[in-house]
């Protein structure tokens, strides 16, 4: 789960990371009000979970009050990336004399929290990563011992020759470190770190992701959680335990696990098609998430067929066919569907779908080619 | 021949008596898995099906039944102190199915894991089957069938479909892992790689990886310097979106790493035969069985 | 630093520990008010740094608030092991159905916390130790991981048969392991660890003792000092940062380093003599020290005379020198005095006491030697 | 020949700008010890006495000027990070002088220190030194002469009256070895007794414990059990009251354990000469010289 850069900022700063003043609004007025007491220029920045923000004319810089009112006016609403702008955060702005990179992300291979720190920072560090790699230093951190002091100052000397920047800095990375574990993150990162011309170490910009596995324990965290910020699908499915995401395509695919979602996904786009989502019904087949699953892919007004592709193992195929049974006798689906299943309980789940006069299928590269081809007619 | 479990496998199921343990355990007798004893903290002393000896901890149920292999259903939230339970009784083979354990539980438990010189197929993986010999997990047993192709998977229900295919056509199985998809995982591709290579009942190996991080990559790497046998990959996940994490933990592209693309390219250059479709397994199998 | 119960008390009751409530006094008149909050049967318990307190009469059982109120009036002002009962704790009497032992110590040979747990609880756990040693289950805890929960289970089945009271004593196991860490203990204990006939499980007492290099980082736990039970020449050494043990003997011995310091302690017992203290004036030499050890020494109406043994290495003999110098010309010291001094510019230190009248040996045996000599002339 | 330290010995300093860091490190130097690099967070760049180069790190110290043995003169609240900090630098033998030091950050650092294969000497120790050679730490190198003697002992003072005691009677000392006073230490009385044992220019070794604690009874046990040099032995608080902390975090009696009767008896049994008083070590050792 991704949190708003108001919501990375209030954390790190509750962790002691030095970062200017400022407050997030959702209405031109509160950005005037912020912006008086702020003083000076101001930043005003879209809050919305997508990157190139500033391109997309998401950050402006106001002389004034009122121009960071009007330019808040302009931004409150905005659509990014298709994400509708709902909140700004408003920031002064800061004399930089130098950017960095701070990141730390949960790394697969070392399976530790890693560090990547470079001095070339305000701007993608996968780009630094691709082009000159050397300009970033790395530093696994194990986890039964945190961050040793000395780890920290050497992250920090990487950054800065200056011995008290390099001390401030190194301090920033202690507290990272605290956030990141305090919090399940699996990515936590100040972006630009900047240095001022009088020589104090700031973090301008922050973001911080946190492990979706941790937010059943973790109610504060989840609390965190914007939904205005998400596709409503999204929303959706997760409270009916669903993985969904949704894509361009017309095809609605319903599977069972996400390996197989994924692959059913490729099958269709190698025949020809464009699947409409991702969308993983999990282990357990309660009918009910099936009649779920049919909602949410029925909302969206691009899929002109259905897939289902279920293969048995923990999940009952007849309890699936229920699914689909009950779901057609609640609402109606005015969308051809094509349902593949194979596995526990075949014989039954066929029984339950003919006797409502539905097919069912057992090869998957069959259905797909259905599906496809019933989508394009429909287009 | 097979990897990991065989004849000598004594499997104790942790969490036996919950939804997913008890179903599961059940399929498990049903195969011929010889499973020992189960763990339930609060139902030692009682029986699972009138046969299996449950114990409220592990280090009970390897003192008296000798079991040597855990298998894992408990919550996501009790399921890092599982693992650690069960190393720290001596088993040496520990699979995990729980789904949903934080990440950062994995990363603090797997060294504890090394230190005691266990192996941990998984979190949130599907087990794995020696065929006509043991299952441990919940890789559905009908599907499978005994013979030489080694299978090593990310995912649950694509391997099914890949497994089916090769049994539908008379290809049975060394042994099917599946590896999990999550970021920390115990056992990777290439020590999966490295046992099957090692092992006399294995002749083709299927891998079957998805879209994020580098194991595919690394795996092609290594089977490029020293697997001397026939390789058959698949990547799920052409289609996924960047930066959007495609059900399992680990399937997220981040940033451009971690693609579809840049992962078939790493097998092709290492010889690995790529599967297009699933159903693509059986004729790049035969192809390579008959070699 | 030992605390209190009471203070133990709070600090675990804090961590979750199932405690009986109850409150501490320092007046009969407010035992007599807790005692009436409690209501039913009270027990009022001695406040002091000492074992065996029942034995001593320092834990009674009051079937009223006045009956607790008379004799919180004999409790509080005695002497127990030589220290004054200052504070009293006053909690309601429990059923007991069993009792056992849990306590965690930082261990030396491990290296680690080790919990040590036993079902014969409520009684000296060194004589369970030297007895019956297999009643006591030993587990070193790894800090790098903490307590795992199968761990806290296998201590607490090795006291309970009933799985529900395991579970509620694997709780308090973790509990009491959490608190052991946040707080730099050296020991946590709770003895005994009651079932009550109803079978909940319950701490009854609680000793808990402090790592003394913990205090300096650590201002919250420093002021859990309570200096009222201490003896007041060791409150005086601490505040002067000598390290000071009062002994029964009549030789006050003045020494640097901690080995130094018993061995001419143990010499001094040699050759006849007892010791007054244990006294350390540490590796720095600024003679402000020697000046305050002198007025610690002389404060003892025991001691009869005074051994200085000083091996300069990082302690500049001279130093010594003029701090006793400093002492004499600051107070009248009515003691005789028998200085050895060797190492670090000892004949820069054999002058200056020479100018003021004094001599000085280089030899510790011969120094003792006199010392002893000349506290049996005093006595 | 010596043991810890010797002739390749070439030292950083840890805190060699602090008051005692540099009091000692003149000293060091002056002994003819190679001190060949200061670690002052902040003062990389400058030198020491004009000639040691002061660096922000460990690591920069030892990418430098090859430094592979470190002694750390830092406050007590940053003293375990700066252990640790030694060992990640790869510093093999590591000598901690501070005194204070959270027993709880002990705890917690030694086991990095043995992941990284470093011996840590202390905390809370006087250091060690090779008469003639170098030495590590704040013994004082005129009490000390050439020979072969080996001496380990828990307390400072105690030993340079020990030392003073064998120089002064013409015996010579192979290594003088404080180990510490603190309950958690990196290295006991075995690991020196056996460093001893194996040393060729050692014959006779003096064992110099406290009360608090086991490791002189356990060391007892290994004397007799392959020491096959003579000991002779020494234990200071004979009179030490049971229960309080006699300066040393570890010398404390706690209940019955841990007194100075039963570690002496332990010494006894084991065949160790105990001295009674510290100027016996003379006659006892030079009985034993002799041999």
């Amino acid at each position: 789960m991704n949190l708003h850069e108001y919501q990375a900022r209030s954390i790190l700063r509750a962790a002691g990371v030095p970062m200017p003043d400022g407050d997030v609004a959702s209405t031109p007025d509160e950005v005037e009000v912020i912006a008086a007491r702020l003083g000076g220029k101001v930043v005003v920045k879209a809050q919305v979970h997508a990157g190139g923000r500033g391109k997309a004319g998401g950050v402006k810089l106001a002389a004034t009050p009122k121009e960071a009112r009007e330019l808040a006016g302009k931004i409150l609403g905005m659509t990014i990336k298709g994400l509708t702008v709902e909140k700004v955060l408003v920031v002064p702005t800061a004399d930089i004399a130098s950017e960095s990179y701070v990141g730390l992300i949960m790394d697969r291979e070392s399976q530790r929290p890693v560090f990547m720190v470079s001095a070339a920072g305000g701007v993608d560090i996968e780009e630094v990563a691709a082009t000159a790699p050397e300009k970033i230093l790395r530093l696994p951190v194990d986890p039964r011992y945190g961050l040793f002091p000395h780890q920290a100052m050497g992250l920090a000397l990487f950054l800065y020759r200056d011995f008290a920047q390099a001390r401030a800095a190194a301090g920033i990375m202690r507290q990272l470190y605290s956030v990141f574990i305090a919090n399940g993150a699996s990515l936590a990162e100040i972006n630009p770190l900047v240095t001022t011309p009088a020589g104090a170490v700031l973090a301008l910009d922050a973001k911080i992701s946190i492990d979706d596995n941790e937010l059943d324990r973790r109610p504060d965290l989840a609390l965190l959680r914007d939904e205005s910020a998400e596709d409503p699908s999204e929303v959706m499915a997760r409270k009916a335990g669903l993985t969904f995401i949704k894509l361009d395509g017309n095809v609605g695919c319903v599977v069972n696990g996400a390996g197989l979602a994924m692959a059913t996904m490729d099958l269709v786009k190698y025949y020809g098609g464009e699947p409409a989502n991702f969308l993983d019904i999990g282990g357990s087949s309660n009918p009910e998430k099936v009649v779920n699953a049919l909602r949410i892919i029925t909302a969206d007004p691009n899929v002109k067929a259905i897939l289902f592709n279920i293969f048995g193992g923990i999940t009952r195929t007849d309890d699936v066919a229920n699914g689909i049974v009950a779901a057609t006798s609640q609402f109606k689906v005015n969308l051809p569907i094509v349902i593949r299943l194979t596995g526990t309980n075949q014989e039954k789940a066929f029984e339950i779908l003919n006797g409502v006069g539905m097919r069912a299928l057992s090869d998957m590269d069959e259905a797909v080619k259905q599906a496809v081809a019933l989508a394009k007619e429909a287009a | 021949m097979s990897i990991f479990v065989n004849e000598a496998t004594r499997l104790v199921v942790q969490g036996i008596t919950g939804r997913d343990g008890s179903f599961h355990s059940k399929q498990m007798i049903a195969y011929g898995t010889k499973l020992v004893a189960g763990v339930t903290p609060g139902k030692g002393g009682q029986t699972f099906e009138g046969a299996v000896p449950i114990f409220h901890t592990v280090a009970d149920a390897v003192a008296i039944t000798g079991a040597n292999t855990s298998v894992i259903y408990v919550p996501p939230a009790l399921a890092a102190g599982a693992i650690a339970e069960a190393a720290d009784a001596g088993i040496q083979f520990i699979v995990c199915i729980t789904e949903g354990i934080p990440v950062l539980d994995m990363a603090k438990v797997m060294p504890f894991v090394r230190e005691k010189g266990a192996r941990l197929l998984g979190p949130n993986c599907p087990g794995l089957i020696t065929p006509g010999v043991a299952k441990v997990g919940i890789i559905p047993g009908q599907i499978c069938a005994p013979g030489r192709v080694g299978l090593v998977s990310r995912s649950g229900t694509l391997t099914y479909e890949v497994v089916n295919h090769l049994t539908n056509n008379g290809i049975g199985q060394s042994t099917c892992v599946g590896i999990g998809g999550d970021p920390v995982i115990g056992t990777n591709f290439i020590d999966v790689l490295e046992a099957f290579a090692a092992d006399p009942g294995t002749d083709v190996i299927v891998m079957m990886g998805e879209i994020g991080g580098t194991d595919e990559q690394k795996a092609a790497d290594f089977v490029k310097a020293g697997v001397r046998k026939p390789v058959v990959g698949f990547i799920a996940g052409q289609t996924a979106p960047k930066g959007r994490r495609m059900g399992h933990a680990g399937a997220i592209i981040s940033g451009s790493s971690g693609t579809a693309e840049e992962k078939i390219h790493a097998f092709e250059a290492a010889g690995i035969a790529v599967m297009r479709r699933p159903v693509d397994v059986v004729e790049l199998v035969k192809a390579r069985l008959n070699n």
